[in-house]
Parts: C-alpha cells; structure tokens; sequence
C-alpha cells in the first residue's frame, strides 16, 4: 500500500511517500495512524495531534473510522489552505 | 451543461481576459460572467510576508476540483466554468486562483463562482507555506472558511 | 476606502483585464477580485435578438451608480470599485455593462459585486430597447430584479 | 421647471425635454401627471397608466407623492432595464 504525506505531515516525517505493509489487525485510517506513529519519533511527530490530521484513500477524503482495505494509495495532511 | 469546462493546476500565472473570452468567444448564449481572482496579499493579520509557496497533491487536486465543478453543474445553470489554481512561489501582488462561470442569469454565474471558491478553500488538496522576516511556517486553516463552505450543504 | 473608485458611462467596449489590472496593479492589499460582466445574449425568452439599444440619463445614471457605490463602501471592506455601463447599439456577444469589486476577503467583493449589479438592474435609469426580426420593442422589468435588489434591504 | 422623457414615455410624447410651467394647483409628482396628460392625446397615451411610471426630481427617484415646488428638472421613465 502507497502512502504519501504533504505539507508539515511530509516535512515532519521527513519523505513525500513510501511503500508500507501494515499487520492485518491495522483496519482504519485511525488505526493506520496510532501504527505509524508508533514507528518513529518523526512519525509520533507528525501525527502527535491525530484529529487535526486529515485523510485521503484513492483521492477521496475519508475519516477516520474509513476503512483501508482495497486502498491502493493513503494520504495524510494538514487541513487544506488553498484558493 | 452546454459549454466548455477548464481545470488547471499550473506553476505560470494565468491572464484572466483570455480565460473569460474561452467561455465567451463567439457565443450569444452567455449572459453574464463572474471572475474571481485570488491574489497573495503582502500581509496576513498584520504579519508581512514576502513569499507563500503552494504545494498540491497531484491527481486528487484536480479531481477534487473537477467533483465540485460536477457539482455545480448539476445545481445551477451554467454555460461553462474554468478553474485555474497555481501551485509553486508566489509573491505578494502575485495571482493564486481563478474561478470563471458562464451563464444565461447572473445570480447562477455570482453563486456558482462562490461555492467554488469556498469549497476549493476548505477541500481542495493545497498547502500555503508563508515566508517572513520571521521565517517560514504553514498557513493555518481558518474557521470562517469552514463556515462559508458549510452554507451550501444541502439539509 | 483606500482605493480607486470609476464610474463611466460609454458607448466603447471594454477591457475586463485593464479594469481589473486598475485595482490590483502595484498593490499588495488586496486578496479577492471578483468581475461580473453582462453580455448581450442572441435570445431572451426564446425570442431571437438582433440588437439592443441602450439609452440612459446623462447625469443622474452617474449620480444613482456613485450613489450605490458609496453605499457598498460603507458596507463591505473593499480596495477599489470600477463600474462601467455601455449605451448605444450593442449586438449578441457583446458585453453590455462591467462590475469589478476589490477587497482583502473574498466574501466582500462577492457580495458588492452582487449588491451593485443588482441595483444597476433596478434603480440606475437605463433602459433597452430590443431589435428582432418581428420589429423593435423596449424590454421589460423582470419582478426578479426586483427581489433580488430587495434583500439588500436593512430591515 | 424642465422636464424631460426617456424610452417609451419620449417616444410616446414625441419629444426628450421642454419646459414647462404647470398652474400653482399641480403639486405633486402624480398631479403634474394628470396635468401632462390632459396636454393632448400623445400625453394621455405616454402616461395612460400612471403607476407604471417611475419619475426623478433633480436626478432622485421619488414617489409619485413627492412634492415638485422647488425642482429644477423632472423626468418621467418606465421601469429600468439596465445592466
């Protein structure tokens, strides 16, 4: 599974996306967080405030009860600031 | 929808008049036109700042843009829409954003242009990071943006 | 207001870019440029249009927009208001009156925008005159210009 | 006191302006109407439907009630259908 990060997500975890294998009992976006948080100093960084945290699978928003299985690509980024 | 629809997402700055006549150009069923130009200010809540710099995610932006323009067409009447949004440097005076709408009636062209811009404020994947005399840091989102957007949620 | 308010009243087309370039250029106040330009369609109510004239009343036509202008800048935070209206003979395609509205947030230059298009509708004298193919006839109030002037009403 | 006429009211009356001094009875916006249109046919057609007409004295709208002493310039029109 594809997962990208942008804005301060990618700055704090230090790359713009990687390839990760998460264990079968990781289900939700939610889930996938507390995961990766627990990988790095870096990765607790960025996601130390999960609810500001937003969520994309497959270019779609999602929350974070959402489901990941079948995703092809995960992101994670700030609340948008565009327009 | 009877008419063109333009989504772009470009480092270069747009020219507005050439982007209205698309919409425009040897027609005679557009009745009014609305443009919105969003420009980056030299200052935010009295902080100066000399640059922002836009990042985007790249597919699910124009997706994200071109779900709202479905949207929009499908709630009001238009004779076309062209979004351009800017990503990369930009400094102050520069152009960010530009949302055209065409229609026969003006208040389809005004609405339509403003839920646009509204939603590609709060759901449209881009990022500011502002640099200052005081260094760099991302722009926070604003609550009031999430208001503006809320009022066009069906209830 | 800090900022350039025009008004004109002409039978010369003109230049959306240049009107917009007129409140924006050399400045880093503001944020939001919003544009609405009203254009002559080839049929209105499914009867084919070959021209409109449009007469006006020198010196009160100036008078009633500045008046509303005055009024939108006391209401809404804006950087700068150009209003120009043609008159004369005008055929499909082209443009007929231009609203551009300049401020630091999007919402009020959407909102004057609106605020004076609707009152250039309904109270600046005016007045079209169509050409068909079954003769000439003066247009009529719609009583939707009239509704849509009325909500800027203070209650 | 100068009067003048714009889109179907001129056409109808067959002139733009004159001048006019209507007697010390005609008060009112709605009485120098009814004056005009006993003028001649060409006046009575103009304003055969005196609510229909929107007048201004010295460049402001004003309501049919509206007093004319002291006016430099009334005009007579139809409803606008500018922008």
């Amino acid at each position: 599974m594809k997962v990208k990060y942008f804005a301060w997500v990618r700055e704090r975890i230090g790359k713009a996306e990687e390839t990760i294998e998460p264990p079968a009992g990781v289900r939700t976006v939610e889930e996938l967080i507390a995961w990766l948080s627990g990988r790095s100093e870096a990765y607790a960084y960025a996601f130390e405030k999960p609810k500001v945290i937003r969520a994309a699978i497959d270019h779609a928003h999602v929350r974070p009860d959402a489901a990941i299985a079948g995703a092809r690509e995960i992101a994670f980024f700030p609340p948008m600031t565009g327009g | 929808m009877t008419g063109p629809v333009t989504i772009r997402i470009q480092e270069d700055d747009f020219d507005i008049a050439r982007e209205i006549a698309g919409l425009t150009k040897g027609r005679t069923d557009v009745g009014a036109v609305v443009s919105f130009s969003g420009i980056c200010r030299g200052d935010e809540d009295s902080a100066k700042i000399s640059a922002l710099t836009l990042e985007h995610y790249p597919g699910m932006a124009e997706e994200e843009i071109r779900r709202h323009v479905d949207e929009a067409v499908s709630r009001w009447p238009l004779n076309g829409v062209t979004v351009i949004h800017r990503v990369g440097r930009i400094t102050p005076g520069e152009n960010i954003v530009l949302v055209v709408t065409a229609s026969q009636h003006r208040q389809a062209a005004f609405e339509a242009a403003e839920f646009l811009m509204d939603y590609l404020k709060t759901s449209a994947p881009f990022w500011k990071k502002e640099e200052s005399a005081g260094g760099t840091g991302w722009v926070e989102a604003h609550a009031r943006d999430d208001e503006a957007a809320a009022r066009w949620t069906k209830s």
